[in-house]
């Protein structure tokens, strides 16, 4: 065994532990920077796997959508450090029956996939061979992603923003009802509360 | 042997003090200001030495035993102006017009070199609800929310009065010896994120001395809260000396009065005034609680610590004491 | 790979030299109780725990934020072949910082970058 | 390997350094011997007691500072000192850099989240909502310099400053860049983590060792990133007579000395206002100064 091999086995223990203890954790706080450390893990796998840039890539995305995930846990779940404990998982069957298929199902494409054998030199500059990929046959699916997350800024911000250029965003909404054409289950705007 | 030579080491640093403010208490930090062997700290947790300055209210005692317990060790506390508490055995005095540096360096000293022992608690050694054995898991909590997991409540839901969104809202007791607040104030606030929902005053500030020195030292605590303690200091040995001369120019270099947004222009105009070594007229017909509903935290601290002591005294004058309030104070001292 | 086991050394040696600090055994002075680990706050006090559902105020801004540094990460690889590209790569810069710049003059109208 | 000496000999100067000028910067100058005074700091905080709060998250109380200071490692692991003398020749520098930044924002937040005390929480939040929007800034002018370099490693960025200094060419850069260390290092205008107005933030409840390694590691943190910028802006080891690692140390230095003087002479705006003006001011300047970098490239 090299170091090579040391080295992968003791970042897939730490990915594949630290994904457990997600589950296991009470803390929203803590389960959001396991995952993190699960992911950044991977990532180590992929720097070691020449793959330079998808792996720090990986790292540096991981760690801003982490901080944000833990901020919108935190702040919309119960008990979000887990002072009671509690029990993270849910939907148990189905949840067992979903994560088994998919092992089976990435297992089975794994082991029948044709995989390709050309051994990328040391000094391949990957970098430079995706850059000219963006700009050259990918170009079109650059470009649309471009746009596409520009739809996903605007929708996030119609979504989550109440201030807004023609006044709050609920003005005039009112909660639906528990049964079909019920009381409102939850808070009216004080707009609409006047009005009745 | 080691522990000696740490302290050796030690006691060469500047001596890190925490200042209880009472009456006329801000004008003597101010002369320890200009002593570059004490340095002031803003938490209680930095600090080595408890310095209480000047005459305290009974109804601070309850404050000044919480603040003297959260002192690490190896601590100590000072009595400058002020009468001990009865729990301070071996009290350290030392009269309001005696200048204090050397006894708090020799008391250091002796901390350090653990020639002096280093205080007891004045508070029972308990949590502030029983909670140990009780609840689901022995952790004193029930269910999701409920009881008093590792003892103390979880903060609930409350109406929201900006982004309408009902979140936790939070209350909190700040001062009456916070250093960013006007000696005495403390105020009761309800938070949802660092947002003021609604805010109370339980005791209200310390009442003027009349000392003409009072605008500089409040320009001083305003300069703290915008990130500029080396101007705050400049401003306390301005007061000292009466005068402030350049200190608007200064505070002009660092963007002082730039750094406060348009919401916040009543505030620039008190903290220029103050800065000439005057005080902007306020009407001082809105009270204080309602002024700082709706605020973020940094620019409530700076609109508190704005007013003048006069307007302070006539828009944010002692509330009615809650129930338990009561209750609670109650049983400390019983303790 | 030998940058990477370098890497990794150089910050467990840097961690290394901070752990004794957060387990530093010598310290003077006496025991304490339950009442030294109150929260600080100037005198006053906390009523419940301050883990709560913590109501950040800059929540659509965050939002934006990974919608941006998604776009960001495409810029990497092409700032790497911009010279060699030339002004093809120049247009795309055109195109990315006015998509970017869209997004930003949107969330400002919408009022985003202020505490909600 | 052989750069890792190196790289904490910088760092603890550097640490030592900034240490000093903030002092001086301030005025205090006590004690007579200021030289020294950081180490008789270090010793106070030595032989004070570590105070725990009533049910902190100590794991990872402990760990913020630990990873704060790894950070500041891994990003100064990046800068070269001569040519090929660097501890991780990645060709991927400032990414990795921009990934250290990234994490820092956690650290942060979670050395504020873990003491489970009001003024901390509030300091930890507070401090991402400043952190995310200044690293966008940050990547933005990094990139603006990875142009003329055609690489993304900071040792290509240094080399292609052999004919004229990125702070010339891309003059709104480092200005920028500089509001991003100010903000990860914790100080002055951009310190909305650790600040006075909160009795020492994500701090106001830590004492003892504890926060002498909190200290440290945020001095650390910016001393790394004062070398990365004097590498990207400055020419890093370039220049004349004197050997490689000496021009580093010497452009290190005199960034920590403009960033403990911004620190010590700008005020800190509430923090609704520092993020309007990040999103609204600064990261269209960092645009410009893209768009500046690319057309200078070309020409």
């Amino acid at each position: 065994m090299t170091a090579a091999d040391l080295a992968f086995y003791v970042l897939s223990a730490i990915a594949v532990v630290s994904g457990w203890r997600v589950f296991r954790t009470d803390s929203m706080v803590r389960a959001s920077f396991l995952l993190m450390l699960s992911f950044i893990a991977v990532a180590a796998i992929m720097l070691m796997l020449a793959a330079p840039y998808i792996g720090m890539a990986t790292v540096f995305m991981m760690a801003v959508e982490m901080m944000v995930m833990a901020l919108f846990m935190v702040m919309f779940m119960m008990n979000p450090a887990g002072l009671n404990p509690m029990n993270m998982v849910h939907q148990n069957r189905l949840s067992i029956g979903a994560g088994a298929t998919a092992f089976v199902g990435l297992t089975v494409a794994v082991l029948f996939t044709d995989l390709p054998h050309e051994k990328v030199a040391r000094q391949a500059p990957v970098i430079r061979d995706l850059g000219h990929e963006l700009l050259g046959p990918s170009m079109l699916i650059f470009e649309s992603a471009g746009v596409t997350l520009l739809a996903a800024m605007v929708a996030s911000v119609v979504l989550s923003a109440r201030s807004g250029r023609f006044g709050p965003s609920d003005e005039g909404s009112r909660p639906p009802g528990l049964e079909p054409g019920g009381e409102p289950a939850g808070r009216i705007p004080e707009s609409e509360q006047e009005d009745e | 042997m080691a522990v000696r030579a740490l302290a050796w080491l030690a006691e060469r640093s500047a001596t890190p003090v925490y200042i209880a403010c009472g009456q006329d208490g801000d004008a003597m930090a101010a002369r320890l200001a200009q002593v570059p062997a004490i340095s002031l700290q803003h938490s209680i947790r930095h600090a080595a030495i408890l310095l209480v300055a000047g005459p305290y209210r009974d109804a601070d005692r309850p404050a000044l035993r919480r603040l003297h317990d959260q002192l690490p060790h190896p601590r100590a506390t000072v009595w400058w102006g002020a009468v001990p508490l009865a729990e301070a055995q071996d009290a350290v005095t030392i009269a309001q017009g005696d200048h204090p540096v050397a006894r708090l360096r020799r008391l250091d000293r002796n901390l350090l070199r653990g020639e002096r022992a280093s205080e007891p608690d004045w508070l029972p050694d308990e949590p502030p609800n029983e909670w140990r054995g009780k609840g689901d898991h022995g952790q004193g909590g029930e269910g999701m929310m409920g009881g008093v997991p590792y003892g103390r409540p979880m903060a609930m839901m409350g109406e929201e009065m900006r982004d309408a969104l009902m979140l936790d809202a939070m209350t909190i007791t700040i001062g009456p010896f916070l250093r960013t607040l006007p000696p005495g104030l403390s105020l009761e606030l309800t938070l949802q994120g660092d947002v003021i929902q609604q805010a109370r005053v339980v005791t209200p500030a310390y009442p003027a001395s009349g000392g003409a020195s009072e605008p500089l030292l409040r320009a001083a605590r305003m300069l703290e809260s915008l990130g500029l303690p080396d101007l705050a200091r400049r401003a306390q040995i301005s007061a000292m000396r009466d005068s402030a001369e350049g200190l608007l120019a200064a505070a002009r270099r660092c963007g002082a009065l730039l750094a406060l947004p348009a919401e916040l222009a009543d505030v620039r105009a008190r903290l220029e005034a103050a800065l000439r070594g005057g005080t902007a007229p306020d009407p001082g017909e809105e009270w204080l609680v309602d002024r700082l509903a709706g605020m973020e935290w940094q620019s409530a601290l700076l609109r508190i610590a704005s007013f003048d002591p006069a307007t302070l005294a006539q828009i944010a004058p002692a509330a009615e004491p809650d129930e338990d309030e009561e209750d609670g104070d109650e049983k400390e001292r019983a303790a | 790979m030998g940058a990477l086991a370098n890497l990794i050394l150089a910050m467990a040696v840097g961690a290394a030299l901070l752990l004794p600090m957060l387990w530093w055994p010598m310290q003077l002075g006496g025991a304490s109780g339950q009442s030294q680990q109150v929260p600080f706050l100037g005198g006053g006090s906390q009523s419940a725990h301050a883990w709560q559902r913590f109501h950040i105020r800059y929540y659509p801004m965050t939002l934006l934020f990974i919608a941006f540094e998604m776009e960001m990460m495409f810029m990497y690889p092409w700032a790497v072949v911009y010279v060699e590209t030339g002004i093809k790569a120049l247009a795309e810069m055109g195109m990315f910082l006015s998509i970017l710049g869209v997004g930003i003059v949107y969330a400002w109208r919408e009022g985003v970058f202020r505490w909600q | 390997m052989t750069a890792i000496p190196l790289v904490f000999a910088l760092l603890a100067a550097g640490i030592w350094f900034a240490a000093i000028a903030e002092r001086f910067a301030s005025a205090r100058r006590f004690p007579s011997a200021i030289v020294l005074a950081p180490l008789w700091q270090a010793a106070r905080l030595l032989s004070q007691q570590r105070v725990r709060t009533e049910y902190p998250d100590a794991l990872n109380w402990a760990l913020a500072p630990l990873v704060y200071g790894a950070l500041a490692v891994a990003g100064l692991s990046v800068v070269p000192f001569a040519p090929g003398l660097v501890v991780a020749p990645l060709d991927t520098g400032i990414v990795l850099w921009g990934a250290c930044e990234a994490l820092t924002i956690v650290a942060v937040f979670l050395h504020g989240w873990s003491a489970n005390s009001m003024l901390p929480l509030i300091g930890g939040y507070r401090f991402v909502a400043i952190g995310l929007p200044a690293m966008l800034l940050s990547m933005f002018v990094l990139i603006a310099a990875a142009l003329p370099a055609q690489s993304l490693a900071v040792g290509a960025i240094v080399e292609s400053q052999r004919s004229m200094w990125n702070m010339v060419r891309q003059p709104l850069g480092l200005p920028l860049f500089l509001l991003l260390g100010l903000a990860i290092s914790l100080r002055g205008p951009m310190d909305y983590g650790d600040a006075s107005d909160l009795s020492g933030g994500t701090a106001a409840e830590v004492s003892g060792p504890h926060r002498l390694a909190w200290g440290i590691a945020r001095l650390a943190m910016l001393t790394a990133f004062a070398a990365m910028g004097a590498s990207v802006f400055l020419g890093g080891y370039l220049g004349p007579w004197l050997p490689g690692p000496a021009w580093l140390a010497l452009k290190t230095a005199a960034l920590l000395l403009v960033l403990t003087w911004l620190g010590c002479n700008l005020a800190r705006m509430p923090a609704p206002r520092m993020m309007a003006a990040l999103w609204l001011v600064l990261l269209p300047l960092s645009f410009l100064d893209l768009v500046i970098a690319g057309v200078e490239a070309l020409l």
